[in-house]
């Protein structure tokens, strides 16, 4: 293996975190969405790398059927969330966080 | 430092440059496109990775379903795009420093353990035997079959939602 | 014999000769690879922009016949090279950016545009050793590639500001959308049947093209691919009667004939991608094991026939509504192409003793149920219709919209 | 298996610099001669009006939804499809089970008219 396990893992870190500052500093409700997809991506380099160095050798796939099951519930977070979010800019005319705040007391 | 090393150092920076752009960027269109930059250079890493299938899956799915529905999303709040619109909320210097300290902590242990690696080449029939696993009687038939009812029920509750009355 | 057999799989003796070449000027054996792969490409691009020459004044001259007009016939004798000209004026022409739209997606589009219908060329197979590069996800690489073609055309109306441009890029974003979803179920039907994605393999598995095995997914394959390359029956985008130019309306000179180029190296790499899957690839009835030297004639014969098929549509058919369009395709494709995928799977499963009859028992089993299940739609589509015949004018359109 | 890949990126690197290449060679040939006539937004002739903002019909969103329900249920079905000759005939009812319950979504969507053009 000429990429040794820690690499993959550093670089999954790093993108996990971005992701994470994407999160929690937008205003805009897709750029929050967009940070949440590069978590899971993040997420998923990391099954990846595991299966990679550690399940070959022994044979089981357990690694990459979880990276697919993450893809396709980042695929369905991803339709729903966009949904709600077109329909509260069609009512409320904004997409910004901020104002979304009927919940608020 | 062979070429797998260099190919990897050249993706992972196409990949975190990407992320970058994505939460930096303030035009949202421009930070979609550097979205779908990092999913290309994420399915590079898996072709790495030789986990080919998933690299395919990746770029099928990502850049083909998801950066295409955000795409759609931005489209339609277009108004809001004007540039002084400040895409920053107040408490983004505390988002910084938990992202920064959250980085500095898992690089610190990551680097402490040293994982059981082993080294051995991937099996030819890599991607029968994947299949073979998702369809399994003892292996991972249910979350196959889950997998298709939250799909339909994330069809059906985005349909409600996204229609117009 | 040695001449012979040099002429013979003419192909094979050349790549053995060029790497024989390298590595006697002494290069380290990992840059002699780097430089075949490098001609390797240069090779396919080549194909893939030639394809763009020879298809061009071929769709005019075709179209012209057909609809019994002389065409393009000023450049050399019967305006053959009529492609030269064109390229040498969109060369020429000024490019036009509008003030206010954003110059570097304006930019970005053309180029994304180029860029998978070219990397398809990659993984087409042009005989049995004779391909890019034989991936064991072949046919997935295809379909994943041509995604980023989607994307390419929300930029290019995102980058033009303009209104038209944003209006058709919704419509055809939705055709090309619409018509995966069945070209990748088809495939799938292939896939089954072969037992392996990758290109080179469907082509050896197909002792019997797979057309006449499964017609449905052959033909719901055929009007993906014409959806997919935007040509008519469903072309929008460029429907002259109704939005102008599409997505490409703010584009002028060699960026608008960019879009050109990758429509046209799209439609012949789909079309040999058709007669892989479909019509058994660079196989001749046994000519390609007798003289491998023809097969990537072979696959360009056929696949000029697929393009002459989809210029014959382009000619006769009348251009479907948006709404029809789309509809078509998930009302009516998406179901058939499900069926069909069922039927395969069903048909795989026939216990055959002797595995050299396997392909025969198991192709034949599934001819005659596409042929069943092909009268079953017939007789349906035409029961529908005839319930909406009685109904009179006005309840005929409102019932046909529900 | 990696080395497959390699051809691959020598490709990638050339389908990229081939449209530059192609620009290039145009922006060296095309005269430049911008006016505020040619750079106006072409609308037929006319004045633009309003600026470019179309009303999002949400019919195209639900098209895409649809379309990323069915592109997620393939990716599942290409290592079935793969692996097939190595299952039983059981794997058919898993996926005969795993498509009718996504087409149940469909047909969902069919009945309550979310598939017609408003």
């Amino acid at each position: 293996m000429q990429v040794p396990l820690s690499w993959y893992l550093i670089v999954a870190a790093a993108l996990f975190c971005i992701g994470l500052y994407g999160a929690l500093s937008r205003r805009n409700a897709i750029g929050i969405l967009m940070g949440v997809e590069l978590m899971l991506n993040s997420v998923n380099i990391n099954l990846l790398a595991f299966w990679r160095h550690i399940e070959v050798a022994r044979g089981t796939l357990t690694g990459q059927v979880f990276a697919i099951i993450v893809i396709t519930v980042a695929a369905a977070e991803a339709a729903v969330g966009l949904a709600l979010i077109i329909s509260a800019y069609r009512h409320r005319k904004t997409v910004d966080v901020e104002d979304m705040d009927l919940m608020k007391l | 430092m062979n070429v797998s090393q260099g190919v990897f150092i050249l993706l992972s920076a196409v990949v975190l440059i990407g992320a970058a752009g994505v939460v930096l960027h303030r035009n949202l269109f421009r930070a979609a496109l550097f979205l779908i930059l990092s999913f290309v250079g994420v399915s590079g890493l898996y072709i790495l990775l030789e986990a080919e299938l998933l690299a395919m899956v990746q770029l099928l799915l990502y850049v083909g379903a998801i950066a295409i529905l955000i795409v759609f999303a931005i489209m339609v709040s277009r108004q809001l795009m004007s540039p002084q619109f400040r895409d920053r909320n107040e408490q983004w210097v505390g988002g910084l420093l938990v992202a920064v300290v959250l980085f500095a902590v898992l690089a610190f242990i990551l680097l402490q353990v040293n994982w059981p690696t082993a080294e051995a080449a991937v099996p030819e029939d890599a991607i029968a035997q994947l299949g073979q696993a998702l369809v399994e009687g003892d292996q991972f038939v249910l979350p196959f079959e889950v997998a298709s009812v939250l799909l339909m029920v994330a069809l059906v509750g985005a349909v409600i939602i996204a229609r117009e009355k | 014999m040695g001449f012979w057999n040099f002429v013979l799989n003419f192909w094979t003796e050349l790549g053995a000769w060029v790497g024989n070449v390298l590595s006697g000027w002494g290069l380290p054996p990992w840059a002699v690879n780097l430089i075949a792969d490098v001609l390797g490409v240069l090779v396919l691009v080549v194909i893939g922009v030639a394809a763009v020459l020879i298809f061009t004044p071929m769709e005019r001259k075709v179209i012209a016949r057909m609809q019994d007009r002389p065409g393009p016939n000023r450049v050399w004798p019967y305006g053959l090279l009529q492609a030269i000209p064109d390229a040498i004026k969109m060369l020429t022409k000024e490019d036009i950016v509008p003030e206010k739209a954003d110059r570097q997606l304006h930019m970005l589009a053309p180029i994304l545009v180029v860029i998978p219908s070219l990397l398809v060329y990659a993984v087409l197979p042009w005989g049995p050793r004779i391909i890019g590069q034989d991936l064991n996800v072949g046919v997935l690489y295809i379909v994943a590639i041509s995604t980023i073609h989607i994307l390419a055309v929300l930029i290019a109306a995102w980058g033009s500001d303009n209104k038209f441009a944003l209006l058709s890029a919704f419509r055809v974003v939705n055709q090309l959308l619409a018509y995966e979803v069945p070209m990748i179920l088809s495939i799938l039907a292939v896939v089954l049947f072969t037992k392996t994605m990758s290109t080179q393999g469907i082509v050896e598995a197909q002792t019997l093209p797979y057309f006449l095995v499964m017609p449905i997914a052959g033909f719901v394959f055929l009007v993906c691919a014409l959806a997919e390359t935007n040509r008519s029956p469903n072309d929008l985008l460029e429907a002259d009667s109704e939005l102008v130019a599409g997505y490409m309306v703010e584009y002028s000179g060699m960026k608008f004939a960019m879009f050109f180029i990758a429509e046209y190296v799209n439609m012949f790499a789909s079309a040999i991608l058709l007669s892989t899957l479909f019509l058994g690839g660079y196989k001749f009835f046994g000519l390609e094991n007798a003289a491998p030297v023809l097969t990537p004639f072979i696959v360009f014969g056929k696949a000029s026939f697929v393009i002459f098929l989809m210029l014959w549509f382009r000619a006769t058919f009348p251009r479907m509504r948006f709404d029809h369009l789309v509809g078509f395709s998930w009302k009516f494709l998406v179901p058939l192409s499900l069926v069909n995928l069922i039927l395969a799977g069903i048909a795989v499963k026939i216990p055959v003793a002797d595995p050299r009859w396997e392909p025969w028992v198991q192709g034949g089993v599934m001819a005659i149920a596409s042929l069943v299940i092909i009268a079953a739609t017939a007789w349906i589509l035409n029961r529908t219709a005839r319930k909406l015949e009685g109904a009179p004018a006005l309840k005929r359109i409102v019932a046909a919209e529900r | 298996m990696l080395s497959d890949y390699h051809f691959i990126g020598v490709f990638v690197l050339v389908a990229i610099a081939f449209p530059f290449l192609a620009l290039g060679i145009a922006w060296l040939l095309r005269p430049k001669k911008p006016n505020p006539v040619k750079t106006a937004i072409y609308e037929c002739g006319l004045e633009t009006i309003g600026d470019a903002w179309v009303r999002f019909r949400a019919q195209y969103y639900i098209y895409a939804l649809i379309f990323v329900a069915f592109d997620v249920e393939a990716v599942f079905l290409f290592p079935w499809a793969v692996a097939y000759h190595r299952v039983g005939l059981w794997a058919l009812a898993e996926v005969f089970l795993f498509l009718g319950i996504l087409t149940i979504g469909l047909v969902y969507a069919w009945r309550k008219g979310a598939l017609r053009w408003q």
